[in-house]
């Protein structure tokens, strides 16, 4: 992207966005490691914050989102309150699922985000199943939905069975693949045939962009034309997003199956922090990419201490939410 | 009192509901013709391709993708064709529809009635006979409806569809044509079963098809060995009508529970168990299953009938209830 | 293709191939809508004979076959019995599945055809496994699979899953799309996006070949080259061919739901038979295809008497070969 | 007699079958690292990348190629990961492998041990915690295992690879870490339960995980209470050891049983219905069940506690049991 050729307002509160995001996600991992107060998995994004900044940035307040069990960096660029996701984390009162989901059930349904999913691909039919029902509301809803997944998740049916379904019904839709090289612990092309996740979806019919997915602006440039095709009807489309994983597959994973020095060069040459940051500078030491680090990292902190003061919900919240007809508890057991 | 089919009793349900709540839509395949039973026939002209939808064959996505309208606040019947099919959308259903209100704290609902017709079908052969209905009961979140009547049909349909809860609605597909009464205006909760025939010697549950079977060997029961059991059909599973059941079998101290589901984890190990458990002291001999014998239902027909719980067999059963038989 | 270019003893022996399913399948609703002897669905490939024919009719006969619910044509060009075949279909002693599958479950391993299958879509997987086997067991093992399959089935997950398998293991196995423009009683074209079966495969990294599906002729010497390369080494490669249901989804369908006409324009004017009929005719009456339907029908009328008049299965049958461990029978109903 | 855990005795089991027969082969995500939990580890680098297949993330294709290539004579090990992610592969466990070898009239067979990972594991949430074990009793043609100790995890392992039915093997991610003594000169076969401790007050039934707060609320029963349970290690749920339990149920006249899983629906209904039906009469009072409420597993860990069978209940229980309370 040509330096300039931006809007440095937005670009600054995208990078405060990422740098933000980066924050709170080394905090979680420090809450599951150093302290211990993550007990399940956590999946962090570092090093893949454009793709939240930069696309679910682009999104309206009351456009709808569905994420992946590495969908921290999504949520908080959808609006999500970085507290109640923390407490969510530490499976406390006020979590924004009450404690009951995690990291990897993380919803905040108030701003549209209809959940991380635990499943690999499984968001793909019930984003399209969202895009559906805003289709059948008529031409006054003018939302649009935004589902992202990996790249490991182009290998299962449901992604050839949802951008089906997306094509056919005509669906306000954009899928992401945010593509971080990875399947866990195998190389996602180790495990694909063909030419990838565009190829795919291209023969599926929806239109599709290839992307630089550590280029921020260049995302959000793209995401607004997309979401503004699909308002007027464009159909359903599709944005291959190519990140790294800079970090293992969990919080605890060393992820020492990796070339040495892979992770190493691309936190050195391609994060998508420092490029933005490197593409803002005007020389005379703004933006102060140190101080906002700094700055997220004493927020996030604090809601990391201010989450771990937290109760633990109450005892029979593990009975509640189940369903309306017929005792959760019921006496059979 | 109206005559109607089964399968016209549902699909009225489903249009009056359409008329009534423009939230609800049907999804599946084929079911601008009609549906593959003709359960849809008309609905299409009536309501449009919209609301009467035509899915690719992709049960995991017509599954998912009527997940994310209905938490969007659309109300989907869902169309699985066979149940067998429904083994496709597993994860949709279990890990996604099932768990999204309580893994999201209470911020979703997934107001859906998802339609597997269940049974034998004249030589369907083991992927299209298939009677499932003991797995949704085991999971939390689901609740499941398994109408015998066609005012089952009719008055669960109406029911589950105005219920926010995921509704697993299991017909019976060799009962289709059955015709029988249908009072529009009585209307049925989820969980609430119904006494088709009172009698004091035994109680003998069931619901689906095998409530006709029961029926019908209830009758040979009376009239040739003077053995009077009450006949309850259960109509859900989740919940299932406990109090309904124990009243029965404090009275008659006998309970016999007859499926067309394999015995081995079928629901009548639930029934019987929670009879033996809660007020066996009551019994006058021991809880009794019929199921089907844990093999696979085969195409030709005399194999088949070796699997389907006739009503020799309920009666033979009863009978050696009855005498204290073991 | 070019009338005289093709052996005249293959193409006289494939016309007999086709004028045999089409009586075997003839002789099939017969028994089902006259005598009701058939008492399960039967879905007739009539109008379809040159997919088995000319493909299944390239196979070696340790080939290995996988079918699916319309699969009597595949089943008898692969060298099944028709008699225990039609024993099968009237679920009777000495079916080729003993009488317990019927119509969809349709299989004779003895010639490596490992079933019909009555999940749309469920054989890709499996035969994508069973080549895998193929692959297992070493170079000394030429053998290849073939798969064939609606165009309704490249709507479901498992096309994509087994597809991307065949292409990562390098996997001996042709996959056939038999597209016969309907899915039960909808037009597939109307719930597919995108261009169709071949574009997916190719998406998919297949080497793809579109075909006539009518044109038996040519679909022998394309699968004569395709089976050839997978010989070699060639890795997975595609078929499409179109073709046409003449008849109802299954045999009791009367298929009003089509344009009027649309089947009897494809009966006069696109009917294998009669094109491989017309190819091969030679102007002195051979061949007399009036009298090779006569013969073949005699034949397979002939084998749907003797199939009604065997025995059904022994009763304890209902409890044999389901496995090894645990009776099926046991007490505990 | 070495002591192994659980996780090192499954993972010997393999890598001797592997040695013995070259049929063998496992396939699944991510296993040339080792699987997920290290199941695998070193495995690739003994047998090479064929024999320790790195899968796609396609559960579906898994589980029916694996299938495929059972059908064609190798002896593949499936890893599902988690039970939970099984359930995107449920149309080909069910309706094909199970269903196969009976439809084609027994022309194949599907000689695969299928690896499902059971059981809560410290806050892993509502889908990745489920133990469906009496699904698959349910499903003729399938044989159910849930290994408890390594010795179980060894013998059964080694018992199910060499078996030609399909086997659910049911490991709990709890327990990976367990460790005990392993005979590995001992075969146990499928069907055949264990004692693990004698007793004459009341029958303790359990399997998997729970086995081990079974043994812990045996403890605490005979010191603090001088009740003496028999604790019954089913091991194979299909098929399983009614001769063991039945012995055991009529020298103790008492039953007890207890699972992690979902009371409702769950395998424990098929035990305690099978024994108040066939030997009810030598019951000195009801028959009882334990496990999760119908509700949902979550991820805070003082509300994953609350639906998780304990050694309390177990032991609240079983003195009631004796006590004749209800
Ligand atoms: C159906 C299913 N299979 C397996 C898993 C286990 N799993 C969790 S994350 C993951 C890797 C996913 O890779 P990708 O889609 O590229 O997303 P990433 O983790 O790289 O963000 C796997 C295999 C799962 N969650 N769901
Ligand atoms: C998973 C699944 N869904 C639905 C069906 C019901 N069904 C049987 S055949 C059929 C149409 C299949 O169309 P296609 O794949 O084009 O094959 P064709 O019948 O045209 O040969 C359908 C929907 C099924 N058998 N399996
Ligand atoms: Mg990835
Ligand atoms: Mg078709």
């Amino acid at each position: 992207m040509a330096a300039g050729n931006f809007d440095r307002a937005t670009a600054l509160s995208m990078l405060k966005k990422m740098v933000r995001i980066r924050a709170f996600e080394e905090q979680a991992c420090l809450a599951a490691e150093r302290d211990r107060l993550v007990l399940g998995a956590i999946h962090p994004s570092i090093g893949q914050e454009a793709v939240a900044a930069g696309i679910v940035g682009a999104m309206r307040r009351d456009d709808v989102l569905l994420s992946t069990h590495r969908g921290h960096g999504h949520t908080l660029a959808k609006g999500a309150n970085p507290l109640a996701m923390m407490r969510e984390l530490l499976g406390r009162e006020g979590g924004c699922c009450g404690g009951k989901g995690g990291s990897m059930h993380i919803a905040d349904f108030s701003i549209g985000m209809l959940g991380a999913n635990g499943v690999v691909s499984a968001n793909i039919p019930i984003a399209a199943g969202a895009a559906h029902a805003i289709r059948l509301n008529g031409p006054d809803d003018d939302r649009i939905v935004v589902c992202i997944f990996g790249d490991g998740a182009v290998n299962r049916g449901p992604f050839l069975e949802g951008l089906n379904w997306a094509g056919i019904f005509h669906l306000p839709i954009l899928f992401v693949c945010e593509d971080n090289v990875y399947s866990a612990t195998t190389r996602t092309a180790e495990v694909t045939a063909g030419d990838g996740p565009g190829a795919r979806a291209a023969a599926l019919g929806l239109k599709v962009v290839e992307a630089d997915g550590n280029d921020a602006l260049a995302l959000h440039e793209t995401a607004n034309d997309l979401t503004a095709g699909l308002r007027a009807g464009s159909g359903p489309a599709f944005l291959h997003a190519r990140t790294y994983r800079q970090s293992g597959h969990t919080s605890f994973d060393p992820a020492a199956y990796r070339p040495a020095n892979e992770a190493d060069a691309m936190r050195q040459s391609n994060d998508p922090i420092h490029r933005l940051a490197a593409l803002l500078n005007d020389g005379s030491g703004s933006p102060d990419l140190e101080a906002l680090l700094g700055e997220a990292e004493a927020e996030m902190a604090g809601v990391l201490a201010e989450a771990a003061a937290t109760p633990f919900p109450a005892p029979e919240t593990a009975f509640s939410d189940v369903q309306d007809i017929g005792s959760p508890a019921a006496e059979a057991f | 009192m109206e005559s109607l089919t089964y399968i016209e009793a549902g699909r009225r349900a489903v249009a009056e509901a359409m008329r009534a709540d423009k939230r609800v839509w049907c999804v599946g395949e084929d079911l601008g013709r009609g549906g593959v039973f003709g359960q849809y026939r008309g609905l299409r002209e009536e309501f449009g391709a919209d609301r009467i939808a035509d899915a690719p064959i992709s049960e995991a996505c017509i599954m998912g993708a009527a997940f994310g309208a209905a938490m969007m606040g659309t109300r989907p019947v869902v169309e699985m064709r066979f149940s067998d099919f429904a083994l496709c959308a597993v994860d949709e259903l279990v890990n996604q529809i099932a768990k999204a209100r309580f893994m999201f704290g209470g911020q979703s609902r997934a107001p859906m009635v998802i339609r597997q017709p269940i049974g034998m079908w004249r030589s369907s052969a083991a992927q299209h006979s298939q009677s499932l209905e003991s797995w949704y009961t085991h999971i939390p979140g689901l609740v499941v409806a398994c109408p015998a009547t066609p005012q089952d049909a009719y008055s669960l349909m109406q029911t589950a569809i105005t219920c926010d809860d995921p509704v697993v609605f299991m017909e019976h597909k060799n009962h289709w044509q059955t015709e029988g009464p249908v009072d529009t205006g009585r209307s049925v909760s989820l969980g609430e079963a119904e006494i088709l025939r009172t009698g004091s010697d035994v109680t003998l549950v069931s619901w689906s098809g095998t409530v006709h079977t029961a029926l019908d060997a209830a009758r040979h029961l009376a009239e040739d060995f003077e053995i009077e059991p009450e006949i309850i059909n259960l109509r859900t599973l989740w919940p299932w009508d406990k109090d309904t059941v124990f009243a029965s079998v404090e009275k008659t101290g006998r309970l016999l529970v007859a499926h067309e589901s394999v015995a081995v984890g079928g629901f009548g190990a639930e029934i019987a168990a929670s009879v033996a458990e809660r007020i066996g002291h009551v019994l006058k001999g021991p809880v009794r299953r019929l199921g089907a014998p844990r093999s696979l239902i085969a195409y030709a027909p005399n194999l088949e009938d070796q699997v389907r719980v006739s009503a020799d067999w309920i009666v033979e059963a009863a009978r050696d209830l009855v005498k204290g038989i073991r």
